[in-house]
């Protein structure tokens, strides 16, 4: 019988499936449609220190084997997500969750995971230093070593659980920031967030997005993902849980082999409501089919 | 909310660009009027949202028109099976009708009126109907509203058939409750004509179409909602209008 | 009558679709299934000063609406280029062709771009800092201001043929390097070069291909493309010629609502070899079906 | 070579994962057996290339096995259209054969040999024929070399079927040339073996098949060449086994 068990940073999960953080919401709609306690964990929807409303629609446009998005981490805001959405979560989902954090500041940051480290539902800190569908913030953490460390240290000082820092693939070199990431004391790395993009309407001849660029998701960014964890994955000891484009349990697989010790599905929850389910059932199949008893032991295999 | 997989019955031209396709299937989830269904299509990514306009038993009828790739593909298929996501969105409360509602219906925000006339003429309501089209060669359904027994006025914008206007032009005296459905613009002058209260159908470009990504989302009164799972249909005092 | 003319660094093309270096060799094949001079120009396969076999095999990955490459430069050299393939190709090519040029010292750029500039058949040089497949050059150049201005600045001054400088979309700020180039002398630029992306085979573990990352092309890269013109388009006044994923007119118009003077059109030549003639021929139905007379009107409409 | 539609007439299995597909459409670009085709297939990007296998009129036959995403969607289409590049690759020049020529397939490398052999015993060689597979489940088209009048041999690896052991263990002692086509691994032991000049058909990941991306090449005594258009078949002398 296959074992899909992974330790993903002192914690162990049934299996390596994450549904990415909003893409998800709170778990509650995906509720309705299977036990979402079969999934390794999930990455709740971005949450930043006050509510935000997010961009202006049209936030949602469609791209060869893939879509973009720039929803702008529409939010209720920390205090209400721990006193209205993480007890309606618990009702759901009973394992550990994996907090995902925005801000616009270090103090926002900072802030904000601290306050969801009180949280004893929550497992890991994911702290986005990589959103393109936000002004003066977001992904611009993300692109210099520096400010990248910056982050993760300042949130490092200020918490007890695991600090996963989630990377831009808008850059020019993804395995240095990550080792910057891992050298002030990040506890683990995920990665790719949406590769910035957009599409143009010929009958308006405007884009197609009110933010006009977005960010590009689903199997068209798989390779580019697949690279990036490869990347990353010689370049530090930390685990990184992979995604980008992830759409099957070959995906999964191939992920692992690039070197991610867990995976986040994204934009095929969208399309398929049950892609995580249908992956979790999949994956013993594919792995006998590949000959892999455990899932763990072919981490990084390709490298 | 189900996901399941509807045959292809039939799929026909019903007026310029306008499509109706008729499948069978599970509608156990589609529970109100005013809802919609989510369809995949091979080669596109996205689903595509299209409301609900008629149902009996396990047959679903769907009327839309060709605008993008996606429309167009559905268009050219004319058997075999969908996959769809079914019973999506809040839907119309017919509670709310009163004892002679009226339902304005724009060009493809036309259907989901007939599944709700249908429910409310069998509740025993007086429904008149007002059918606003660009130009005659863009009509459908005059007569299947007929049918049912609701006074039905068509308004064509270039004057080629019916009430020369927008629909705001053949407002009734009397009615006790608005329910319209369309684009944006007749949305905004019903919600400045009428005296009474009403629901209003919202379109938006939806990522998943069952609230999960957050992309169709609207300020309202009542705070933030999202198009595809708090909506389609808002009341009218929630409204927001985007300035 | 749709008028598809547009003019790119003084030369008037009679349309803007151009086949990218890569993917139409030098022209023989494609003239054995149509008239090839019906074509705007396009970009002979990519000269080195040395010859080069390339990367060994396989070089070639499939991906979701798209594909990997690690051809890695393969070609005869600049003096078997000019001796052999130009003189052939000027018997099915009338019009003034890009010869695209890659390197691997400044030294290389000039001496090779100083050879074709000497041709009288060449109208533009397409500078290639960027191609992400060989070791030790080609995307190094592309991947900095400062070393992409120092290779414009040194082909400009060996050379009278204006000169396009082929831009890596592996890079943090796509425009910072447009605007480097600009400043540097360049009469114009051309993106995207492929992105660095990769497979791996399940059965063995190991990268698909012999080198282990490749270049992504295809219509899945269309919407980063896009974005990036549309950045470049808002950032420098010279001519943008944009590809990456185009394969209808109707995105050929959106490349040039997003800035583009002209369209090289890639991976698509491989799929249907057909691509750019068909391409050509529907665009005077999608021009009027969105309103456009003259194409060269809306460059950049969409800014 | 040339770009058209070619009708599904029947694709059926023929041996373990082997399918064998017959087409109709013009065939009139190819010229030579040994030759290719690179077929097009709904959701996949690139095209797939398969060997001809047999060629009358407007009849093509392919034999392929499922090996990937490709060859699977494509042993699941029973009708319809197929978009076809044909007569690609430089094929077997059967000029060359001799009175005697000895042709040699392993597993899928067996379709091409088909069609070469019906064009030898046409124009009057005595060909023989040694067909290695795996296993015997795996084995196909046996009867098809036969009823041509090709003295046939048939090697499995495990010894289930006819001559235990690799094609070279069932090299006769005379033949004037041989022909082969199969895995790497088959072709260097046929090259090892063989005492005549030889035709060797290869394959590679491909781009587009027709010579424009350079993504197959290869290195010969002869220079560079291209294996979906200098190749796939390389004579014996002109190879370079990469170390």
């Amino acid at each position: 019988m296959a074992d899909l068990r992974v330790e993903l940073c002192g914690i162990e999960l049934d299996n390596p499936i994450i549904p990415a953080s909003g893409t998800f919401g709170y778990g509650y709609e995906f509720a309705e449609l299977y036990d979402i306690n079969i999934l390794g964990t999930f990455s709740f929807k971005g949450t930043t220190r006050e509510p935000r409303f997010g961009n202006p629609t049209p936030r949602i446009a469609e791209t060869a084997s893939g879509m973009l998005n720039a929803v702008g981490l529409q939010n209720p805001g920390v205090e209400k997500v721990i006193s209205e959405e993480l007890p309606k979560m618990k009702k759901v989902f009973h394992k550990k969750v994996m907090a995902n954090v925005s801000g616009f500041s270090l103090d926002d940051y900072v802030y904000t995971c601290e306050r969801l480290d009180s949280c004893e539902e929550v497992g890991w800190l994911e702290v986005n230093i990589s959103c393109p569908n936000v002004h003066g913030g977001g992904m611009s953490f993300g692109t210099s070593s520096e400010s990248a460390a910056e982050v993760t240290r300042a949130v490092k000082k200020a918490v007890k659980k695991p600090v996963i820092i989630k990377l831009s693939p808008n850059v020019t070199d993804i395995a240095e920031i990550a080792k910057a990431c891992e050298g002030a004391g990040a506890d683990g790395i995920s990665l790719i967030n949406t590769l910035l993009a957009m599409r143009i309407d010929l009958k308006t001849r405007k884009p197609l997005l009110k933010n006009t660029t977005g960010g590009l998701s689903g199997p068209a960014v798989f390779p580019v993902a697949l690279r990036m964890v490869y990347q990353c994955a010689k370049a530090v000891k930390i685990p990184i849980v992979g995604m980008g484009g992830v759409s099957s349990a070959e995906d999964v697989i191939e992920m692992a082999l690039a070197g991610a010790t867990a995976v986040e599905i994204g934009a095929e929850n969208l399309v398929n409501p049950f892609a995580c389910r249908d992956i979790i059932e999949a994956l013993p199949a594919a792995m006998e089919k590949y000959k892999i008893d455990k899932l763990s032991d072919i981490i990084g295999g390709a490298i | 909310m189900k996901q399941g997989f509807f045959e292809i019955i039939e799929n026909l031209p019903l007026a310029e660009k306008v499509y109706k396709i008729l499948l069978s299937g599970d509608c156990s989830a589609i529970t109100a009027p005013g809802q919609f269904v989510n369809i995949k299509l091979d080669g596109l990514y996205l689903r595509r949202p299209i409301s609900v306009c008629d149902l009996d038993g396990d047959r679903l009828t769907l009327i839309y028109k060709v605008v993008g790739k996606g429309t167009e593909e559905l268009s050219k298929l004319k058997s075999g099976r969908l996959d769809v996501l079914s019973g999506l969105g809040n839907g119309y409360d017919i509670e709310k009708s009163g004892d002679s509602p009226l339902l304005i219906g724009g060009g493809v925000g036309v259907p989901p009126l007939y599944l709700l006339a249908k429910r409310l003429v069998a509740s025993g309501k007086k429904a008149s109907v007002i059918l606003g089209f660009n130009t005659k060669s863009e009509i459908f359904y005059e007569d299947e509203f007929k049918a049912i027994g609701c006074k039905t006025e068509v308004t064509t914008v270039d004057g080629s058939y019916g009430k020369n206007g927008f629909v705001t032009a053949a407002l009734p005296e009397e009615y006790t409750h608005v329910y319209t459905c369309g684009p944006e613009p007749m949305l905004r002058a019903v919600y400045g004509a009428i005296k009474t209260s009403g629901q209003f159908s919202f379109e938006e470009r939806m990522g998943c179409g069952f609230g999960a990504c957050m992309g169709c989302t609207c300020e309202t009164v009542a705070g933030y909602k999202r198009i595809c799972r708090d909506g389609p249909v808002l009341f009218k005092e929630e409204i927001k209008w985007r300035t």
